[in-house]
């Protein structure tokens, strides 16, 4: 009996097993039926139905079989392999059958769940149980290769969500790799004043973890740094980061001011970045006082020794340590990981997108982020909600969703903006004193003390009108309305249109996918939902895994986060990294090609054609020759092969034109 | 009574025919006819396909002579592309050519109509064969036969890639020349095979020309038929098959016409008739009148009878004394004895064997420079050889990327096929009287047809086939009172 | 017992699909997530990239008795092997023309390149493809080639007489 | 004890593999007298009745070239099959179709117009077609009937063995015969020739370069073709490749690209469908357009691809033009 098992000698004993998913497939998919056609099978010996396969007792029905000798294959028609395929091999393989005898029919997404008509979704049913029947036939028992996993991590972005991964890493003894494109890490958290609901101030919370980062022997931390290549796979990743010239020795430097100061410039001519443009920083600066690196960076754009060659470099003369190296020229570092964590972050809504609410048109519309810059101690003003004349403003309104929620812009809903908003209002009312309206549709405060947050406000007289704003304009019909910023909207509580007079505007914009999202998602190989999102392995079930092996998701990049959120979602990536590592290996699919030397012409059609370079040639036997650790599976080869001689393991030509008969066989 | 009579097929030929054969009440042939049951289509079918391609496309036509075709459409495709190829690849087109003849004519006298010969008409059908001839002349010569065929088949395949079914052919010369270090097998060969010519026309003069009775035959009125006679001559009107005009001559040996291939439309139309695949050129400036001989009859005859006909001469020494020792025997031009195609082939073969000898000494072809691109735009090509069967017309039309519009072929046997189903007419009547009928004047008559060398797998551009010889007797109310098998 | 039921109904054609793992594969999967109801019609045959599909397998589906061949792969550039896809259009343009030669409606096989996400393009598609194939009707290489060459079907073909008409 | 009997027959082909036979030359007369040759209607006057004769698998083996396109060839070779306890399918005509199988691009009627009406030199005002019977005075003349559809032949009766090539190369003739008289069989169905490509036994293999892709393809006239550098690699269709080996790269070695006269290997369906999959993988663009232009150079993909092959194929024939096809 036990040469019976797993092997492929002898007309093989396949098992069928139907999955009910409890209705979710019952309902469109007549399962007694299906098992009905499944029995008249050629070389089917057993064929059962199951409330739930996928269910221990469901997984024990096939073990059961397999152990009693019934069967020696198995498929099981239910959900999509890419669901659980990979636990009903381990149940063949825990009744000590090779997985690979085992086929998987798509019944649940491919089929019940997309299928109006029950007689059509039974039929349709019944052709793919027939393809995975005359398919399974044909497999042979199949070995999955180990190939060990390098220990280090690379982490891309280094707002919090990846400050936190990194640290949890390096805590653990990984060595990470933390890329930042900006001069700093931080991130939007660093621009940030108060935190949701708790108020405590974002830098107090933030700095401690990136000088830690600094401090930390196991990140290196590579700023002004981009990734510009990935090659390898899971467990063997090869990065190639793009580190931009600073052209300050980052290893001199201790960020004393000295250049800025002495900066040919006397005043700021360039729009500072990290105070969204509310201020303007020199050629030379430090984005701001808690950087991490505190390294000073020449911005060579608007460098006048770069612009005209003619500066008289006092910022050379004034460093002591003669950090500032104008020479310096981009560096190209080369690196191997075992795993990557993404942590690329979110841009946030261009108010301009809604040209009605007049931003960039009237001087006093800031939007969310501005005004976080504005009322942070360090910010622009100094912390002083002002307006453009200097005075602080008397009445301000608030207009929640502004390019969320709405059809013309990002049908989602941004998650933070009605907190931040209550934050905001909190703020300004609490160093202005002012009147604060705001504008929502609907009030959003789930989590943990939001709600309590909102009562909060409510108590502190701030003003709550519900409806979308329609219009920000300064066309006044009332002499109280006389050089104010007048805010038309529905009040759908009362049921009028209201127009609120006010000093200032705050918009508080949603988030964004970043624009460069598409390039880095290409770049790791991932995919993007339709928003533009990174998106994950599985919306519950794997929330911060990707379709590509290896490579993780943490923070905003994946979707609109608060901070608490993007924490925890870089502890679950760091996790999923260090899961990995400590495995040591990884378990390679065998779907990978291989070469029958007896037929191989030596043609070479195939090697060109591999984008993983696992194909060479052979000069002494005058054959291709293919190295099965680098081979993906993708098949490219074995559809070139002129003459038949390289085929893929579980897609053979045969197993393909199999299946073909398989689904045509009933209809 | 009336008696219909099929000999279905014709064998040791290529290809595929069948006679029906009528007999009226007294017994005696009323008329026979020649079918071929076969078509192809090439004509159809060669549309789509790239010109370039029809070398290889139409050698498919006949297994037997695919260099014939081969050679045609190659030289249809300098036409089309009004290409000039180099001298070297001209020469090595023609060598081959030769070395091809030579083969084929070989294999047409000993393996298919040498028996009828060698071995006699009337012997039993199990020794009318190849294995009877080497019976015959004894197995030694037979190797040699076999021997020098195989040689000079190899030295084909040397240059052309394969002897069956060549690809060397290129609008505007060759794709393979010839190496230096070859050329002495060429010229030793071509010195073998002029003996080898020799001594075949040596064998025809000791068995055929010395037994009286098959000089008879060969004279007799039955095998003869007076029409015209076509071939390609050179400048000299000496015969000449890769090139030259074509030459036709009355019935009476004067020439009618001489014209360039490319005026062949003016002058050849085909004739079809329904109960046979096979369409029956004539002559336009004559017309088509019917199944009849003579002067005021289009039909004309082309393959070796023919072509010594049309021409005045051998270019080569020793194939002209034969051609003047074929007509001193056979009397003044042009010979009408259809028969006598045998021994024409084999003085052809000796010229072959000639200018074979000529141009394997020729410096020019071991040259490096046998290929001329072309960069004319395609319009239209015609392309003209003698197949060892007699005249081979390529015709294509293209559009501008070369891609065949269409395609007309006249091809060799064909342009016998009127003169043939004459042949076979007049054999039977002659052979058959008052009904009776026996295997040996079967074969008789199929040796009328099988002197032409006639390849009907060419002649329809048809498939050849095999279907029983049935002889069916009918009464005058056609109904069927007799059936003799051929056994 | 579709047969005779599809008698009377509409004509009910079927596509093989050939749908590479990561893009549309996925986004099968998702438009069943997302119960997205669409035709019957499509039976999806997975492979791991566009990249593996053979034009024989295309061949053999139309063989078998498919109406249409749908093959989906990723976006160019978004290829989970990196080019795979790229040589899946190099064959699949080659492909076409051979069909076109063939006297095939090439609108019976059709490439379409969906993401991951795109669920709602994978309704689409099938349900256009469905329409197109239905309008164009039964292809049917069955009768039409294949059974004139088996034994039972070999006797004169009942193609139009004239050809044979000629002069009796 | 009596000689094993052998019959050569043909369909619908051209004779090359008769001649191929000759070719055997003075390996003939070996044959010869190690068999009795009981049919052979190109040599040998024999006729069908004789067959007919014979007792049920009297014959050792038969060898049958050429493709089926009459009921008269069918009616043949199903009698063969009875009297021969092996068929051999001799050639690509037999065991592809051929090229007489690109008649399969066209339908019957258009052949006939073609050749009996259209065709320059044809003077037929009557509009006469060949008939399958005509009543002339003296009685009636028949024709037989062509189909629609060339087949190869075991699509019309069971086949043993497979002989490649057109013509099968004469090594391959006499190491089959050697076998079979030698009862060293394979299993059935086998093609009596090495399963691998061509390439394996080309010399200019090693000139191919390792990673070939092609801007562009040419015709064999366009170029002054170089005689040691792979064809491919010249940018000229050679189907080496893709193509069973046993020739020695006749073609080739005459500096010409490989047809694939030899069929496909074991593990291919399709031949014309295998070849697209390896010519256009090479192609050097990933771009739509510039593919498609590079593709125009291949002015004829069916008769390219299935040159020798189209009855063999998946789709068989052209469809628009059989019976049904095309009706909408």
């Amino acid at each position: 009996m036990s040469t019976v098992k797993g092997s492929s000698n002898g007309a093989p004993k396949i098992g069928v097993y139907i999955c009910h998913c409890g209705i979710n497939i019952s309902s469109k998919v007549d399962v007694f039926k299906t098992v009905e056609f499944a029995k008249n099978l050629p070389n089917v010996t057993v064929s059962r139905e199951y409330k739930f396969m996928c269910s221990d007792p469901g997984q024990e029905l096939i073990q059961k079989d397999l152990r009693a000798g019934l069967i020696d294959r198995v498929v099981v028609a239910s959900c999509s392999p890419l669901m659980h395929e990979a636990t009903f091999r381990r149940a063949v393989a825990g009744a000590d059958h090779n997985p690979f005898l085992f086929q998987m029919a798509n019944i649940r997404e491919h089929v019940s769940w997309v299928t109006f008509d029950k007689e059509a979704g039974t039929e349709k049913a019944m052709a793919l149980v027939a393809a995975a029947v005359k398919r399974i036939s044909l497999h042979i028992p199949l070995e999955r290769t180990r190939v060990s996993v390098h220990p280090d991590v690379l982490i891309v972005g280094g707002g919090i969500s990846g400050i936190h991964a990194a640290l949890t890493l390096a805590d653990s003894g990984k060595k990470v790799y933390l890329v930042e494109q900006e001069p700093t890490i931080g991130g939007h958290m660093a621009k940030f004043d108060k935190t949701f609901p708790t108020l405590d101030c974002a830098a107090c919370i933030l700095t401690p973890k990136m000088s830690a980062v600094r401090a930390n022997p196991n990140i290196t931390l590579w700023t002004y740094s981009e990734v510009v290549g990935v090659e390898g796979f899971v467990g063997n990743f090869k990065i190639k980061v793009k580190r931009k010239p600073r052209y300050i020795d980052e290893s001199l430097c201790v960020g004393c001011y000295d250049c800025i100061d002495a900066c040919i410039f006397k005043k700021g001519n360039v729009n500072d970045e990290f105070n969204v443009g509310l201020s303007k920083r020199k050629p030379i600066y430090i984005p701001f006082p808690q950087a991490t690196p505190l390294v000073a960076v020449i911005d060579d754009k608007s460098c006048l020794e770069f612009k005209t060659k003619k500066c008289k470099k006092f910022c050379v003369d004034a460093c002591e340590r003669k950090a500032i190296n104008l020479n310096q020229t981009e560096e190209i570092k080369e690196i191997e990981v075992g795993a990557i964590i993404l942590a690329t972050g979110f841009k946030t809504f261009d108010a301009h997108c809604v040209p009605r609410y007049g931003y960039g048109k009237y001087p006093n519309i800031y939007t969310s982020l501005e005004v976080e810059r504005m009322v942070n101690a360090s910010g622009p003003s100094g912390g002083e909600v002002v307006l453009k004349n200097g005075e602080p403003p008397k009445t301000v309104g608030i207009v929640h969703c502004v390019g969320s929620r709405d059809n013309h812009t990002n049908k989602y809903c941004s998650r933070v903006c009605c907190m931040y908003s209550l934050k905001l209002a909190h703020l300004i009312r609490e160093r202005t004193h002012a009147e604060v309206y705001n504008f929502y549709i609907d009030m959003r405060t789930p989590g943990k003390g939001y709600e309590e947050f909102y009562e909060k406000l409510l108590n502190e007289n701030v003003h709550f009108i519900r409806g979308r704003v329609a219009e920000i304009s300064d066309w006044t019909l009332t002499p109280e309305e006389e050089g104010k910023l007048v805010i038309r909207a529905e009040d759908t509580l009362i049921g009028t249109v209201r127009r609120i007079p006010v000093d200032m505007v705050v918009l508080s914009v949603g988030m964004e996918a970043r624009s460069d999202a598409d390039d880095v998602r290409r770049l790791f190989n991932i995919s993007c939902s339709k928003e533009g999102w990174f998106l994950e392995r599985h919306p519950k079930l794997a929330p911060v895994s990707t379709f590509t092996d290896g490579v993780y998701l943490a923070g905003a990049c994946q979707g609109p986060k608060d901070i608490p959120d993007c924490v925890a979602q870089a502890g679950a990536a760091a996790a999923e990294a260090m899961a990995l590592i400590d495995r040591g290996y990884v378990e390679l699919e065998p779907n990978t090609a291989f070469i029958n030397d007896e037929l191989c012409s030596g043609c070479k059609t195939c090697i060109g054609l591999c984008p993983f370079s696992a194909i060479s040639f052979d000069n002494i036997k005058k054959i291709a020759a293919i190295n099965g650790a680098l081979c993906k599976g993708c098949g490219t080869c074995v559809a070139a092969c002129p003459s038949g001689a390289l085929q893929q393991n579980l897609f053979t030509d045969e197993q393909i034109f199999s299946e073909i008969k398989g689904v045509m066989s009933y209809v | 009574m009336n008696h219909k009579i099929t000999i279905d097929p014709i064998t040791r030929l290529e290809g595929h025919g069948k006679i029906d054969i009528f007999l009226n009440d007294s017994g005696n042939v009323e008329k026979a006819y020649l079918q071929v049951p076969e078509l192809r289509g090439f004509e159809r079918f060669a549309q789509g396909r790239p010109a370039e391609d029809m070398p290889q496309i139409t050698s498919r036509i006949c297994g037997v002579c695919p260099t014939a075709h081969h050679m045609a459409s190659a030289k249809t495709l300098d036409d089309l592309y009004k290409v000039n190829p180099p001298i070297a690849a001209k020469k090595i087109r023609e060598l081959i050519y030769n070395i091809f003849f030579i083969e084929d004519h070989a294999l047409h006298f000993f393996y298919l109509a040498g028996p009828d010969f060698v071995v006699g008409p009337k012997a039993p059908k199990a020794e009318r064969n190849i294995l009877g001839v080497l019976g015959k002349v004894g197995i030694e010569t037979g190797k040699e036969v076999i021997a020098m065929r195989r040689q000079l088949r190899e030295l084909m395949a040397l240059v052309a890639g394969k002897a069956i079914h060549p690809v060397f052919g290129l609008p505007g010369g060759i794709s393979k020349g010839i190496a230096k270090e070859d050329q002495q097998k060429f010229i030793d060969v071509s010195n073998r095979a002029v003996e080898f010519g020799q001594f075949s026309l040596k064998l025809f003069n000791d068995v055929v020309l010395k037994n009286p009775q098959y000089v008879d035959y060969i004279t007799s009125d039955i095998y003869t038929h007076r029409t015209y006679y076509m071939g390609l001559v050179d400048a000299n009107n000496k015969s000449n098959y890769y090139e030259g005009k074509l030459r036709i001559v009355k019935p009476d040996g004067s020439e009618f016409l001489k014209i360039t291939g490319a005026e062949y439309l003016a002058h050849i139309g085909e004739h079809v008739e329904s109960w046979s695949y096979i369409k029956f050129p004539f002559l336009k400036d004559i017309g088509w009148k019917g199944f009849v001989d003579g002067p005021d009859s289009g039909i004309f005859a082309v393959a070796p009878l023919a072509r010594l006909n049309a021409s005045e001469g051998m270019a080569t020494p020793l194939a002209q004394e034969a051609y003047e020792q074929f007509y001193q025997v056979l009397g003044k031009k042009p010979v009408h004895f259809t028969l006598a195609n045998s021994w024409a082939r084999l003085v052809e073969l000796l010229y072959s064997a000639e200018r074979m000898r000529e141009l394997a000494s020729d410096p020019d072809i071991v040259s490096p420079d046998i290929h001329t691109i072309p960069t004319k735009i395609p319009i239209e090509g015609i392309g003209v050889v003698e197949a060892p069967r007699g005249t081979l017309i390529h015709h294509y039309k293209t559009d501008e990327r070369g891609i065949i519009t269409s395609a007309n072929l006249i091809v060799a046997t064909q342009n016998n096929a009127a003169r043939i189903a004459l042949s076979i007419d007049k054999a039977a009547k002659g052979l058959i009287s008052k009904g009776n009928v026996d295997d040996g004047i079967l074969n008789m008559i199929e040796m009328a047809f099988r002197a032409y060398d006639p390849c009907h797998g060419c002649a329809t551009h048809a498939l050849p086939g095999q279907m029983p010889l049935v002889v069916s007797v009918y009464d005058y109310q056609r109904n069927l009172v007799k059936e003799i098998k051929r056994e | 017992m579709s047969d005779n039921k599809s008698e009377e109904k509409r004509f009910e054609p079927k596509i093989v699909a050939f749908f590479c793992n990561w893009c549309t594969y996925t986004a099968a999967d998702l438009a069943g997530t997302a119960r997205m109801t669409y035709s019957p019609n499509v039976r999806v045959v997975r492979i791991m990239c566009s990249g593996r599909l053979d034009p024989q397998f295309v061949l053999a589906a139309l063989r078998d008795g498919a109406d249409g061949v749908l093959i989906g792969g990723c976006h160019p550039g978004d290829c989970h092997y990196q080019e795979g896809n790229y040589k899946a259009i190099r064959r699949f343009r080659l492909l076409k023309k051979l069909l076109k030669s063939m006297g095939i409606d090439d609108a019976r096989v059709r490439l379409e390149w969906i993401a991951a996400s795109e669920g709602d393009k994978v309704q689409k598609v099938i349900n256009e493809m469905t329409e197109t194939v239905r309008k164009l009707g039964p292809l049917d290489l069955e009768p039409k080639a294949w059974k004139l060459i088996r034994k039972t079907q070999i006797e004169l073909p009942k193609a139009p007489q004239i050809a044979l008409g000629g002069v009796s | 004890m009596s000689k094993p009997k052998v019959g050569f027959y043909w369909c619908a082909s051209c004779g090359g593999c008769e001649e191929a036979v000759v070719d055997l030359a003075e390996k003939i007369l070996d044959v010869v007298a190690a068999v009795d040759i009981a049919f052979w209607p190109v040599a040998l006057d024999f006729k069908r009745s004789d067959v007919e004769a014979m007792p049920d698998d009297n014959m050792a083996v038969c060898f049958i070239n050429g493709a089926i396109r009459s009921s008269e060839q069918q009616e043949m070779v199903e009698l063969l099959r009875e009297k021969s306890q092996l068929v051999v399918a001799f050639g690509s005509c037999a065991q592809l179709g051929g090229i007489p199988g690109l008649a399969n691009m066209f339908r019957r009627q258009d052949m006939f117009n073609e050749v009996y009406i259209n065709t320059a030199s044809t003077v037929n005002d009557g509009k006469v077609f060949p008939a399958v019977s005509t009543n002339v005075d003296e009685g009636t003349l028949t024709l037989p009937l062509l189909w629609d559809t060339v087949k190869t032949l075991d699509q019309v009766v069971d086949v043993d063995y497979y002989l490649p090539g057109c013509p099968p190369p004469v090594n391959l003739i006499t190491d089959a015969v050697g076998a079979i008289l030698a009862g060293k069989l394979p299993a059935k169905g086998s093609i009596l020739a090495p399963d691998i490509a061509l390439c394996e036994e080309c010399i200019r293999r090693d000139t191919k370069p390792d990673k070939l892709s092609l801007k562009e393809f040419k015709r064999p006239f366009e170029i002054k073709i170089d005689p040691e550098l792979c064809l491919l690699a010249q940018g000229l269709l050679c189907l080496g490749a893709v193509t069973r080996k046993g020739c020695g790269a006749a073609c080739v070695k005459a500096n010409m690209p490989c047809t694939g006269c030899m069929g496909p290997t074991d593990q291919v369906t399709d031949y014309g469908a295998k070849a697209i999959s390896a010519i256009a993988s090479l192609i050097d663009s990933n771009d739509e357009k510039e593919i498609e232009k590079i593709l125009t150079n291949i002015v004829d993909p069916a008769g390219t691809f299935y040159r020798y092959s189209l009855p063999a194929s998946l789709l068989h024939r052209h469809y628009e033009t059989s019976y049904e096809g095309g009706r909408k």
